[in-house]
């Protein structure tokens, strides 16, 4: 049997699998269509500090080969998460990321802190990234100096390792990738869905609540990939790679263009059974072509 | 709830866009409630690339099928009406939070107009299944356009039916007015109209007694996971405070009270 | 009948259509497929200064929804356009907007020049855009400063209306367009294809000969009419919106988020009748919606 | 050239994976020529969202059919299996340049391998038509893989086959070489291997016949507007230079002496 297993900053995922936040699970319901055992760390939907009731609907549109959403980031208190998520999310055989955001350079240190000193978690990922809200994620991952400025920060309220999720910006990804890496972050997970939008041919008025959302599915994927490329060329640290993943081909495209995990996101939506089937598809495919480590194919498009 | 793949036994067109699904999918028909749905892969393709949302129609559990009646109205349901016989079809479901039927139930009322009253021939069957008296007050645009109309009859329901195009000042609810308060019902539920919902909750108001209603959004997992098909709803009874709720999960059936003045 | 003209800085369109620059027509047969009159303008391929072959094969995969190429802009000599191309452009009976490329500002400078002199061309085009080139194109239109300075020195060789066509560069787009506005573009040609990329998961080796291409079609429609609608609020310069168009529904999107014109890219390759049926279409549907003047959606999306 | 509608009037299997398509589509069909081929839209959606090439089968002037043999290699040729009797298809042809039969010619002969024989089955209709003698040298992995066979016998043409399981030692040319220079051929047209094709194209030089070969790329457009079916060809017949060719507008048949040293 090949190697699967990937360590991320220190997180020893037992395969390269994790899934995108904000698309896997729910209410505690992580195991509705397979044993969460069979992924390699579980990534549960993005947190803030307070709560917030998200965008108002419409909050979805189909798109060719894609979603187009703008679900906002609802959250509960804080008090309720404790309450009611994390005695659920303690109980989780696998390494738990947890997702976190803030509007504001404070927000995102009290989140982290508090997540941190719950002792549950196996890694915090910054969302510098979410494209539907009007404060905080993307006006931090858009720029190498916020994102640079919020990861020292960040960085001292906690010894876990710390993944800074990026928006699919052209311009400054690989700049926010670099400074990212240079003030402390131990991986980076890449793409989040960038910001999109449809208008109704028949009132001519935008089809979401909010205006605009952000586009995920197989879509974006030649997108990602090649941002992916990139990132792989221009820092050291881990990469956990997504957008628009559907099966083990994808997977491997990920992987050969450098991400050493990778996330399955709105395909999760659509075929509960995606992960189950391509993480048997790709165990075949190492075996078949005689790899022994699944590490091997990290970045190997680059030679 | 669980992905399952189905076979498709027939596809049979009803009546003017509006297609009979029947499926064998033991694992989903033994278990289905009505007002609950499935999530449909239309093909294997990503054109489309959602699923597609069908209430509960009919289910027959010994034989281990279900049956959608689905309107045919773009893309997805087009495509829906060159699925072959025999051929596989995959599911999600069962769905949801189906309708309220009270223990002790003997007489309730169904109020649907146009496709709506697909989830609630699933409801009359189970009630009358369980000899509740089921009245049925159907709506449409035109009279041959109402839906369910045989299988009411079969069910052996009182039938009250109303066509726009006939008498366009009256609602198929006023039927249900002149009934009250001598006919007891011991739940009313209503699929397909906003206007109808309104009606039926402001007499259940007056009279007192359990009204439900079958919302629709725009879904992508169906399964809770997404938050995408939040519609604004009263949070409780009281009706002052409002929030998201999901069609797909603390729904796609609601009590009137908590859609009417927000949604409806 | 509704009037379908519209006037981009002066070039008189007698419907919103045009075509993406590289999708349509070659070797002068610009009339394949139906009459070229349907056109409200024609944007032929873009043309360098010098011979190019153009990147090697192979330079093509399928997307999702969606084409990935790596052309890399061919480009025959200037005598050989001259002497080939230029008598049949001239014979045109609609408005011709050339679009050009440079390495640098001087090559932009000179074939803007070149052209302006030729007196066949109702507007010239500034491919800002490219993907596939090392030198060129992209490193302008991600750049305000490039960009502006850009602009600057090619208005002065000319008096034709100077389209500038942007890539969809999230974070510098809206700066890039006031840039190029302030500079004396006269019109914004967007989006081109976002840079994108596909391995090949049997192989692991990127698909394309120049490793890089770019994503067209259906699956960038999204994000092209997000930033049609951002940039429309930003600038008051007209934009030609595309990127993903397919039908009458796509020209009334990208027109509600501001487009005054529409160009239609990839589907040409795939449906050579789309645009002749996305006019009558359109037609149709302005009739049916009391619309006298197709002018009157522009922006609409915004009230 | 043109985008036109066709009507499918059958589409069975052949043998292992290969299927034939017969299509009514007079407006193509009466024009193409041997070595020409139409893009296919394989169904009206996105998925898959490129047309296919196919290269001419057969045609049937009279009845304004053409006929296309696949092979099932993926997606869209999967679905084109499903492809049902009397249903439209959507095509775009004649596109490209065919092959070349010189006016007078006599003796011509084809080397094909595997569903690469489709193309030469076509000129060997038109050549047999004219009353040119027609020899085949046909090749596959296994002889049950032989494609064409009963439709080169029924037009009387002279078959040499070979199967890489059944000696693997020699090539299909073999055959053609041991006939060369007794035989006189006008011309050699090959397709379906870059071995085979430099054969030919050795052989051609030393006894002098011309020879053509149809070349395979993915495409977009399939009528030279994208420039993305380039190959690397010879410029000209000094073989000094390079360039790019679009396999769909300047080929896909070319001579082989632009292709064999880079392209095979
Ligand atoms: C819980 C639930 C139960 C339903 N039960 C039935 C039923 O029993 N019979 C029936 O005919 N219809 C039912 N519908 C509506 C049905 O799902 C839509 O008519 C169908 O999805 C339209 O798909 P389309 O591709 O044909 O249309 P398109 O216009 O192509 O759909 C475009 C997009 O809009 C979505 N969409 C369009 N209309 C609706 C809608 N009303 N609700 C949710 N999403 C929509 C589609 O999923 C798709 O993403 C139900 C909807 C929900 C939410
Ligand atoms: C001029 C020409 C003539 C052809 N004639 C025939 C014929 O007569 N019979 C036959 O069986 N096949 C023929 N082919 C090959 C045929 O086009 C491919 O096998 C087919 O496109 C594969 O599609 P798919 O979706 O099944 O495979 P997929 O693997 O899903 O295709 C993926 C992509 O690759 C492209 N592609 C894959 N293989 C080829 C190929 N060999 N050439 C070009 N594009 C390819 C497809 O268009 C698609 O974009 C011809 C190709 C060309 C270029
Ligand atoms: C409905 C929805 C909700 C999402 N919520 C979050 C979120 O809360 N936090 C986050 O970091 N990313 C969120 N994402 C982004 C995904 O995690 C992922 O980065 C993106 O969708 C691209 O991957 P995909 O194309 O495979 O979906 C969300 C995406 C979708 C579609
Ligand atoms: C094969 C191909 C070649 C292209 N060549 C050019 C070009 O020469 N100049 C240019 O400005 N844009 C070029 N483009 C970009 C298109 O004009 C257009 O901006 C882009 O494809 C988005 O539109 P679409 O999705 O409708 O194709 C090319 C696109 C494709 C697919
Ligand atoms: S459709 Fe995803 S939460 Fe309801
Ligand atoms: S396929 Fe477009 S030029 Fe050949």
């Amino acid at each position: 049997m090949p190697n699967l297993c990937v360590n991320i900053a220190g997180i020893k995922m037992k395969n390269p699998f994790t899934v995108g936040s904000g698309t896997f699970g729910n209410d505690g319901e992580f195991e509705k269509f397979f044993p969460i055992e069979l992924l390699g760390a579980l990534t549960p939907k993005t947190i803030r500090s307070y709560e917030w009731p998200g965008n108002p609907p419409p909050r979805l549109a189909e798109a060719a080969a894609g979603l187009l959403s703008s679900v906002g980031i609802p959250s509960k208190s804080w008090e309720r998460f404790v309450k009611e998520d994390v005695p659920v999310l303690k109980k989780i055989p696998i390494p738990v990321i947890q997702s976190v955001i803030g509007r504001t350079e404070e927000e995102y240190v009290e989140i982290v802190k508090k997540c941190s000193d719950l002792g549950v978690f196996a890694g915090i990922e910054l969302n510098l990234s979410c494209p539907n809200l009007k404060q905080g994620g993307l006006s931090f991952g858009s720029d190498p100096q916020a994102s640079e400025s919020l990861i020292k920060k960040v960085r001292k309220q906690t010894k876990l390792p710390l993944i800074a999720k990026l928006p699919p910006d052209y311009s400054n990804i690989v700049n926010v990738a670099k400074a990212v890496e240079s003030a402390g972050a131990d991986a980076i997970a890449m793409i989040n869905a960038p910001r999109a939008m449809a208008i109704d041919y028949k009132t001519r008025k935008p089809v979401l609540g909010n205006k605009v959302g952000a586009l995920s599915g197989p879509a974006i994927k030649p997108i990602a990939v090649y941002l992916v490329w990139e990132v792989y060329k221009a820092v050291s640290i881990p990469i956990i790679g997504m957008g628009g993943i559907v099966d083990f081909r994808d997977v491997i495209e990920f992987m050969s263009a450098g991400a050493r995990a990778v996330a399955f996101g709105t395909i999760n939506f659509i075929d509960t059974q995606a992960i189950p089937r391509a993480l048997k598809d790709l165990e075949n495919y190492l075996i078949e072509n005689n790899i022994d480590d699944v590490n091997e194919i990290v970045g190997c498009a680059h030679c | 709830m669980q992905q399952t793949a189905g076979t498709i036994v027939w596809n049979e067109h009803q009546m003017e866009d509006v297609w009979l699904l029947t499926i064998e999918v033991p694992r989903i028909a033994q278990r289905i409630k009505p007002g609950q749905f499935v999530q449909v892969k239309v093909n294997n393709l990503l054109d489309p690339f959602l699923r597609r949302p069908f209430s509960l129609y009919r289910t027959f559990r010994d034989e281990g099928k279900l049956q959608l009646l689905y309107k045919v109205v773009g893309k997805g349901t087009r495509l829906m009406t060159t699925l072959k016989e025999g051929t596989s079809i995959d599911l999600i479901g069962p769905l949801g939070r189906g309708f309220t039927l009270p223990h002790h139930a003997e007489k309730i009322a169904v109020v649907g107009r146009g496709i709506g009253t697909a989830p609630l021939v699933a409801l009359a069957d189970e009630a009358s299944n369980k000899g509740v008296e089921v009245y049925c007050f159907l709506s449409a645009e035109e009279k041959h356009k109402l839906v369910g109309l045989k299988e009411f009859k079969e069910m052996g329901c009182e039938l009250y039916l109303h066509a726009d195009t006939e008498d366009n000042v009256k609602m198929v609810t006023d039927y249900l007015k002149k009934l009250l308060p001598a006919t007891q019902f011991d739940g009313v539920y209503v699929c397909g109209s906003k206007r109808l919902t309104r009606e039926v909750h402001n007499l259940s108001k007056k009279y007192g007694f359990m009204s439900q209603v079958s919302l629709e959004q725009i879904m992508a997992c169906g399964h809770g996971d997404c938050h995408g098909c939040v519609v604004e709803l009263y949070q409780d009874k009281e009706r002052s405070k409002k929030c998201y709720k999901r069609v797909c999960k603390e729904g796609p059936v609601f009590e009137t009270w908590e859609v009417v003045g927000v949604y409806a």
